[in-house]
């Protein structure tokens, strides 16, 4: 037993708030119906969606019937990319795709995959903060690309994009816009009817909502090729049985964010995401920020790279003090590479090996971090001590 | 997907059956779904009032709602304002049909129409200016491939 | 209020079993970790799926390792018929997809798709019973047909096709055999290490678990490309966070159908359906069974054509009863033609449109049974007055 | 992941730190991941036995305790029986490691070698017959598209 439990990966996934495991219960052995049936059991199914959806798409200001619910965020991912690609190259608009070098793997490995079918793709790098530059993106529009996909903030480093002027480059140029914004969504201010973004991604458990949800917002009119053929759920855009429960779930995980970003609940965060990251900088030398600071960060998110030593140890002997964190250093899918992402803003391998995310919920508390700030310094100390890089 | 209107009108359904001594019979069939709607009408030769009309249909519950409805209009009016009816007239009376039913509500009006036409063919020999028999050129839309939006589409299991 | 409620559309989903959503419930808001972190919260996850893996495995007599869990069971299928056919296309060896025309449409719809990247396919036939001919099945397969998709059981018509049969022509002839066992599984008995199948489909939601879970069984050695690119969970074919709470609920799901199919469940319900069947065609004159009886049928499944009339109007009125079924002459996906598995066995369209399936649960006993048999026919009666077909 | 003896000797190290006045001093980096272990021996020039050993790492915890496992092992051997110790005997003697990490436990098989040509170096100005810088050619499979299996494959957020 560890004197007290600290879970910091909420960038991982977040604890599913007991109000939204409430409202869903009820849809597993009550009102279980399938919501394409005609009876009793479907209508109250299909009305649950129908409210579910109205909240989700009330979160950023979108109209129900733009919100596609799918199986993942990484599958709105691949809906947005490939459908979007697909769609317009059938309609002979061309084949190029731009993209970030800092993309979550769902949006990467689909315009990669992509690459394989036929399309061309550009990779726009980032700075040191992890920022995509707009004047990069509109020097890399070509007359026959069709397709721009960045992420709104990033999990690993929680740098938030430029989305605004970004869009607007896309708008410019008649090219449609997409953007991953599930570490985004129900955590700052979105607005798609004063955002000019075509698709936006969302992820439920992203925001104390259960897994196994994603949505995806089309703007209207927007035409896409499905990913996943079949009885035409969803619009015709996500077949399979509706998920009922877990689309009841994201609907009040987001009426609930909602109500909490109308509060400022994200600047508290944010105001504590500061006292958090000037202790860790201060109380552990040659450490740094990854990311960006200050409004260009993700409210709940702190990242650090601490020199000498390897993410991995210091997760475990956190780990053993009741502390959730996690890497960037470790393997993604068997990769034992460091994180891309933190290459792309310019550190070099050893450094990039140190990293470590701690990431907030509103759950936690000043009493939490101040024991982090506790315990992780000796922890630091103890691996440093090991190192043949460290200078004793 | 049906308001309370309609099921209304689908459970205890107005003028449903034959009438053996009808002075016209109209029958149409639905282009979209296959299905089918017969007439029946009891017309005063005098006044051309609608004195008796009665309803058969193969189709769904929009289709038997809206043939229940339409009778209920058309009943008492003579036949050239019972022609008059719309079948957006219809869906309006029953608070409005969802988007993929529309269509059924139009075997209502052609319904009325064949009526008619049968009853002018059997009179005169011919239909009066501007009579024909109903043809719908009404087609099924929404390819599969297609981004598909309907308040109630309705998928597979 | 109705006297009695009887839930009779098992096929469209099923009530999750009280002890499933149980074993679910504490990976929401207590053990709500991400299967991938390393930390105390993520070794938990982890080794929830692991449980789950397995005991879903065991039901098909699987290794865990071959069980990979997907989003749906539109999902499963879509990467089996797609991951393959690239897979073996991009190997060099074909591009010929042989599947039936009672096909889901998540089977159908993938085939057709991969119709207009370049494969060819052919759309077997069934007969009255709904059953593919094996011999067909051996006629059809070309030099360059890699892949076979026929479905272990029908959805609408309840019908199970010769899987052991029409594997082995697969075998004989080299090809990749997958199956949809959406229907079947949890159902019968299925036994991959005795049936030569490649790949086989499973839903949760179709045997008491929840919604927004599938699973593909893929035969060691088999490689696919993913549909869905991301992360690489799943082995890599299905990326996405793990919906752990909906992986647990399937595994204990499947840990349930197979005491019950090991204690002879479904030779009971198969007793208590053919009682249902021979009530139903003796007291509701010219009406027929639709797909396969006795042994050739789900144990749970009845299915009919009652002539002169519309599935739909007997739906509602059925509803009004508080008997909730469902009926293949609803549209599907906005289409207004009678299900097409029905025009298949040979029915015409207006029979057809007469359809009415009722698919029982273990929870339907035989009062229910008789309280449909008795407010069944003069429903039939109340429509059949009102149709212009029906000679009275 | 880890089994709790991996993480014992991942928590509490054996051996780790400096040798001041060390017989003879390896390096080795990990080509799979960039890791990198040193190893410091204090060898009896009589016997050959290694006296003492201490390890610094720049890895993960596998590579730590893999560290840390060797040291033990070695201490007190032979240098020529220390060379004997393959990654494998650390792996098994910390109960397996997984999958991904079996890489890991080379670092030591290759510090000790390391150290052992580093001490011959320095007396002999040449390796012994059969000794060699190591030089490792694992490499990190599992090509993203390809169907991968493994007990433990973590991915992305
Ligand atoms: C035979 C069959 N295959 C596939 C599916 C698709 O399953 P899901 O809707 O869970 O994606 C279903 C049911 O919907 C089915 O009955
Ligand atoms: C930025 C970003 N995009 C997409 C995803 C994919 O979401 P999911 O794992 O729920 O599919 C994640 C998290 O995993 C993410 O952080
Ligand atoms: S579907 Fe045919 S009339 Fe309504
Ligand atoms: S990952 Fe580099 S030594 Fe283990």
């Amino acid at each position: 037993m560890t004197a007290r439990e600290v879970y910091l990966d909420n960038s991982a996934t977040t604890r599913t708030d007991p109000r939204v495991l409430e409202a869903m219960a009820p849809y597993f052995s009550e009102k279980y119906g399938n919501p394409n049936s005609l009876h009793k059991y479907g209508r109250e199914a299909r009305a649950a969606v129908d409210t579910a959806r109205a909240q989700t798409a009330a979160l950023i200001n979108a109209e129900p019937a733009d919100v596609v619910f799918t199986g993942a965020g990484s599958e709105a991912d691949n809906l947005a990319v490939k459908g979007a690609a697909w769609a317009l190259r059938e309609k002979g608009k061309g084949a190029h795709i731009i993209t970030s070098a800092i993309e979550h793997h769902a949006a990467l490995s689909s315009v990669k995959w992509l690459g394989k079918m036929g399309f061309e793709y550009t990779i726009l790098p980032v700075d040191g903060r992890g920022m995509v530059s707009p004047d990069a993106l509109e020097a890399a529009i070509r007359p026959d690309t069709t397709l721009v996909t960045i992420m709104f903030a990033n999990n690993e480093i929680g740098t938030i994009q430029p989305i605004k002027k970004l869009g607007e480059v896309c708008r410019r140029h008649g090219v449609m816009f997409h953007t991953d914004a599930v570490q985004a969504a129900g955590h700052i201010k979105i607005d798609v009817k004063e955002l000019p973004v075509d698709m936006l991604t969302m992820a439920a458990h992203k925001m104390y909502g259960p897994k196994g949800i994603g949505a995806l917002y089309v703007r209207r009119g927007i035409k896409l090729i499905p990913t996943l053929h079949g009885g035409g759920q969803e619009f015709g855009l996500r077949s399979g049985t509706e998920n009922v429960p877990a689309i009841v779930g994201f609907g009040k995980a987001a009426e609930i964010a909602k109500a909490r970003l109308d509060a400022g609940a994200d600047k508290k965060l944010a105001a504590m995401r500061d006292y958090f990251i000037e202790g860790v900088l201060s109380k552990i030398p040659e450490t740094r920020l990854t990311g960006a600071a200050g409004d260009d960060r993700l409210p709940f998110h702190t990242s650090f790279v601490v020199k000498y030593i390897e993410g991995e140890g210091m997760l475990l002997l956190l780990d053993a003090a009741g502390i959730y964190a996690s890497s960037g250093s470790a393997c993604t899918s068997g990769s034992l590479e460091p994180s891309y992402v933190l290459l792309a803003t310019g550190l070099d391998h050893a450094t990039a090996h140190g990293s470590l995310r701690l990431t907030m919920s509103h759950e936690t508390t000043k009493e939490d971090i101040d024991y982090v700030l506790e315990k992780f310094p000796p922890i630091v100390e103890k691996l440093r001590a090991m190192s043949p890089f460290y200078n004793k | 997907m049906y308001n309370q209107k309609v099921v209304d009108y689908f459970m205890n359904p107005r003028n449903s059956g034959r009438i053996e001594d009808a002075s016209a019979i109209g029958e149409v069939g639905n282009p979209v779904c296959g299905d089918v709607m017969k007439i029946y009408l009891k017309i005063n030769p005098q006044s051309e009032v609608i004195e008796d009309i009665k309803f058969e249909t193969f189709g769904c519950a929009a289709a038997i709602a809206t043939s229940s409805m339409i009778t209920e209009l058309a009943k008492g009016k003579t036949l050239a304002n019972a022609l008059k009816i719309t079948n957006k007239d219809v869906a309006d009376e029953l608070g409005g049909l969802p988007a993929v039913k529309l269509h059924c509500s139009l075997l209502a009006q052609e319904g009325i129409q064949a009526a008619a036409a049968d009853y002018y063919m059997k009179r005169d020999g011919k239909l009066p200016a501007g009579l024909s028999f109903p043809e719908s050129s009404m087609s099924n839309g929404g390819a599969e491939e297609e981004r598909f939006v309907s308040e109630d589409s309705r998928a597979a299991d």
